[in-house]
């Protein structure tokens, strides 16, 4: 029997692969039981009341697909309310995706959710800063610095950071979160990317630029995971384009601890259940006791990253 | 399925999936091909054997497949598909589907025995109130995909049913046949002679509604006809469903991609997800598109 | 007849599609002549001699490809004198790619390209800056700035600037070419990825990480085209995952003048052919007299970009 | 084909490519499949319907294949195959491949009558002194699709070839008999019997060398076999040419994906592109890999 155990800090998972923020809802309950999972993730709230996006909001782009969703949102009560009993019934910890458009308000929103069932916070900090030019938190070190301060001082709970990949210097960006108290990274969020219809000559977004997810994106997110988990001692969680036990196992390779599964589970609902079954089945066969032994173990040693690529 | 490995071969996963539990109401299964055929020059029948839970899709329910890669497509997202009709004692589903683009030339090159993956069923489907004695369908294009269950589920409820088929020309009007057969009363209308023109099918409605054929109505599949029948029946007070289309991702409530502007009773605006609390909504609820 | 011609600034070419650089040579003029193309443009030159990197050097993955070439290099002279003749026969004009590893370098190696024959300079400032921080000029508009500011004084040829998609800001560092001289913004190199082999447990390339360049990239690179192609008034260049007439038509709409051809030419040799034709036909069955005419097309007045998605 | 419009159906573009003209000596062509035959649990022999350039690759030229894609993989670069013989009469090119990854279980999928993408030929093939009377072939799996077309070669210039063919089992030797049609000597080591040690295959080099039969070495498929080829043969004098395998992309001299180490007659280090300068090589002036 191979140990899927895993720590995210102080929090100890049944096994290391959860779902991507925005991918998930109780509906997936309809298939299978969250008992399954290492984790849940909600999709990103926020305190204020948000509408939507214009639609389309989705747009097949090769082995990938881009979304404008946004982060509609009906607030925190109506959160605590109506979503989350509908998680209590699975053993599967419950982590919470927030955002909140200035550093105080980050602070505001994870005090109100301070509350029994929560077991964990991840800071969507990919949202725009609107007390300075409107980049998003972790576009920046200094800015992710600041918002992460605030979170550590407002909550008690684990606190997962969500970077992005449109950053130039992720691995800078991780050690400003690290630096300021996060206990865990998640990387990454979506590439910024857009498509337009050549027949009608219309961007094929709604909002005409959106966030870039699947099996597309995994060399990028692969890489940043690699960066930042060299970078900093706390936990990376790796995110993007994952789809097969095969991508979990190179995620932690190189460094992460635990996985999130995001589009894959729109084209085939029960990944994250082949995930759980295949990273045993391929530790098994590797002869390998606790899948935590795979976290960092790519044979990289003697080898040099080419000064002459475009290294950010 | 168009999810692929591009790593090592991996150990094949077994899904703890205990697809038999009550709570489980959706499953994603794999089909075989049965048939594959073309009915016209756009239109192609697909006959699937199926097991589970997909044999007890309803009329407007949906399914969201996986549509195979060819030489030239390769499709990534699943396509959603109203199911054309399910023979639950055979174990048949069968769907109707116009090909169009990636998808559905993908779809259009299983054969027989081929084997495709199956998310459902999903959505809310059409819904009859036993105190209906008759209705009114009015489709157009592959709309009639949709409505066809729908006739048969009527007749079934001993419910009458007169079905509106409109279409650019005689020759495209699909499943005449599957809406006769139960008995209905089928009006063609095409865009050749000028009969599908919105005059004339309103002129076919409220004769019904005159008629006393016209307890509710029900449309699918053309944004023109929709509001057509939704002032009608506001006006006269016909309780009504449409079935809706919107681009998906995940069919199941979980990625908000699919959602539309609604109005609620008291006028309203709100964004629903048609894959969740649809494809099928309230006539007097939904909104042009 | 549809008028294929473009402008880059003052060099007309006579369609807008040519090879990007590193991904062509000498060996395609074995299948099909150079006439053919709008230019040419050469695999970055450095004035030192560069060996290579270690194997491999390619890794498949998805719809795309890792390299980690790098840019082995004979020098100028053997440019000039063995490789420069090559191109002579053909009308295309010849666009030769520099690199240097600092700013004053970078004027050295134009200076001694300023030649008849060769028609405009294409800098690759994808490369690391060796004189700060070793991060690649194009990651920063300052860096950016100064580099364009020596080449400008340089060179009397047109200059097309070619920025990397791995910067935070790209807009901003277009900008930065646009206010020191550049004639022209190629737009954009390979985005830095990595894959690892889950048998070996090794990096699948020699260099670790390395360029991800292919279909998978394309929705990216349009994404930068179409934020540089608002940031600035001189001609961009798409490139990025370009193998169809369509793909050419879709950077046209997003803003781009001319369009290069990558890594699709090594899966379809013919690719920059089929996309002269195609982008003939298109425009002859849009009704569009001028494929100039598809430049910045696209229809987005009205749409506006959500607030909260990750933007740079 | 493993490009694909992902995009509106665009019109397709006429090439414009002389392929008659002289100065164009690779083309791609679309060829079609006449068989695609497993010949053992690992090994498929394709044979294909070609035109043009194709028919005129000499032995150990090959040809950067379009892969298909599958329900489980999505091939994107082309791959590389040896081709294994050349019927320039009955338009015929074939190729022996093992069944490995991505790219060739997309190929072994492929039906008669299905078409494929064939770039070629490429590289530069073995070459023959017509002083020479007698030349030494040694291969080990794969490699001896690449050496069958040379022994055919050679036998066809009167020069006497022998044939030694390594294997790890007598069941895997392939093309024995292509080898011995030809009318050449072939010995088969193998792992089983312990015949395919170093030990015993550098017997049987010196035992040819001694009997005059070893003019030439030629090599392919094993790094072991090609350094203990390469001892001998600068011991003894023996010109050698050994083709090397890398990981490609382009094929075509462009992308400087497919280089490997070599030695300069000076024995300096030097970094050759498999795909232009090679796959055939000096064997003097290889090294391991
Ligand atoms: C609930 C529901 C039921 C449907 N039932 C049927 C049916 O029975 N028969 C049938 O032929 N079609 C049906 N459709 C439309 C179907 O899902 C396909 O989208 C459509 O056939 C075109 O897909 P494609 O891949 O061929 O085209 P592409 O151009 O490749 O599609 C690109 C993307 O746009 C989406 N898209 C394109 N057209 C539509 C559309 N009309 N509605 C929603 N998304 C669209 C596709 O799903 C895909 O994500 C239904 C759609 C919905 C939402
Ligand atoms: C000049 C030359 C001639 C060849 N001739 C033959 C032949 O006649 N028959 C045959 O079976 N194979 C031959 N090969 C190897 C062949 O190109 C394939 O790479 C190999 O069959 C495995 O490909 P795959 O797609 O199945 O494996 P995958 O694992 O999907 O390959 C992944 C990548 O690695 C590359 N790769 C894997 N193995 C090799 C290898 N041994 N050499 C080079 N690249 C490799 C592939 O091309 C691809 O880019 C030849 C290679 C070269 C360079
Ligand atoms: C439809 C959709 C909605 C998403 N919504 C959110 C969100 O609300 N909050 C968030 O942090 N990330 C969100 N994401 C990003 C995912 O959590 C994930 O980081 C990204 O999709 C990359 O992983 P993947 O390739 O496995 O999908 C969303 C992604 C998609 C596709
Ligand atoms: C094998 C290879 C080598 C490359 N070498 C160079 C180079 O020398 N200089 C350069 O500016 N870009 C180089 N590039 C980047 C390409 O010019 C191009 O910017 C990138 O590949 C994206 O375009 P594509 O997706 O069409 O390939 C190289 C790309 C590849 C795949
Ligand atoms: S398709 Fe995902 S919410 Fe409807
Ligand atoms: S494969 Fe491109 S240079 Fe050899």
């Amino acid at each position: 029997m191979v140990d899927l155990r895993v720590k995210i800090g102080s929090l100890a998972l049944k096994n290391p692969v959860m779902p991507a923020s925005g991918t998930f809802s109780e509906g997936l309950a309809r298939i299978f039981s969250f008992d399954h999972l290492g984790a849940v993730v909600t999709k990103t709230i926020t305190a204020e009341l948000r509408g939507g996006n214009p639609t389309p909001r989705v747009a097949e782009v090769g082995q990938g697909m881009l979304n404008s969703i946004g982060i509609p949102s009906k607030g925190v009560a109506n959160f605590v309310e109506h979503i989350m009993p509908e998680y209590e019934r699975f053993s599967a910890p419950l982590v919470v995706s927030v955002s909140a458009p200035t550093a105080e308000l980050f602070g505001d929103i994870v005090r109100q959710l301070n509350l029994p069932g929560i077991a964990a916070i991840e800071a969507n900090i990919s949202c725009p800063n609107i007390e300075e030019d409107g980049k998003a938190f972790a576009m920046r070190s200094k800015s992710t610095a600041a918002v992460v301060r605030e979170l550590r001082c407002a909550t008690p709970l684990p606190l997962w950071v969500k970077l992005t990949p449109n950053t130039g210097d992720v691995a800078a960006v991780a050690c400003a979160a690290e630096e300021n108290g996060a206990d865990a990274l998640v990387v990454a969020n979506t590439v910024l990317a857009m498509s337009i219809d050549i027949e009608t000559f219309r961007p094929r977004l709604g909002s005409i630029m959106g966030g870039y997810s699947g099996p597309a994106i995994k060399p990028i997110a692969l890489r940043m995971v690699y960066q930042c988990a060299k970078a900093v001692e706390i936990p990376v969680i790796g995110c993007g384009g994952i789809a097969t036990a095969g991508d979990a196992v190179e995620f932690m390779l190189a460094g992460a601890t635990a996985v999130q599964v995001g589009t894959a589970t729109f084209i085939k609902p029960n990944t994250m259940l082949e995930v759980v079954e295949g990273l045993s089945a391929f530790c098994a066969r590797k002869g390998i006791a606790r899948v935590s032994e795979l976290t960092g173990a790519v044979k990289d040693r003697g080898m040099h990253v080419d000064k002459l690529e475009a290294l950010p | 399925m168009s999810t692929v490995a591009y790593e090592t071969d991996l150990e094949k996963a077994v899904p703890v999936v205990p697809a038999s539990s009550p709570a489980f109401d959706v499953a994603d299964i794999e089909a075989t091909v049965l048939a594959n055929t073309p009915v016209n020059d756009d239109y192609v029948h697909m006959i699937l054997d199926a097991r589970g839970l997909a044999l007890s899709a309803k009329a407007g329910q949906f399914f969201n497949i996986a549509c195979p890669a060819t030489t030239r497509d390769l499709p990534y997202l699943r396509r959603p598909m109203s199911v054309y009709r399910v023979v639950a004692p055979e174990d048949r589903v069968e769907f109707l589907y116009k090909v169009t683009g990636a998808g559905t030339r993908g779809l259009a090159t299983l054969r027989p025995g081929d084997r495709v993956s199956l998310l459902g069923p999903l959505g809310n489907g059409f819904s009859l109130d036993p105190a209906w004695k008759n209705i009114v369908v009015l489709g157009r294009g592959v709309g009639l995909a949709t409505l066809a269950p729908l006739a048969e589920m009527a007749a079934a409820s001993g419910i009458g049913v007169t079905a509106i088929l409109s279409a650019r020309s005689r020759a495209l009007v699909m499943s005449v046949d599957r809406f006769a057969n139960c008995g209905e009363r089928v009006e063609v209308v095409t865009d050749d002679d000028t009969s599908s023109d919105p005059v004339n099918v309103e002129r076919i409605l409220l004769r019904l509604i005159e008629a006393g054929k016209a307890d509710a109505f029900f449309t699918c599949g053309s944004n023109r006809l929709m509001l057509l029948m939704k002032r009608v029946a506001a006006q006269f007070g016909v309780p009504g469903q449409v079935a809706m289309e919107q681009q998906m991702a995940c069919g199941l409530g979980m990625c908000f991609c699919c959602v539309r502007n609604f109005e609620t009773p008291d006028g309203e605006p709100e964004q629903r997800r048609v894959c969740l609390e649809g494809p099928v909504f309230k006539l007097s609820e939904a909104l042009s598109w």
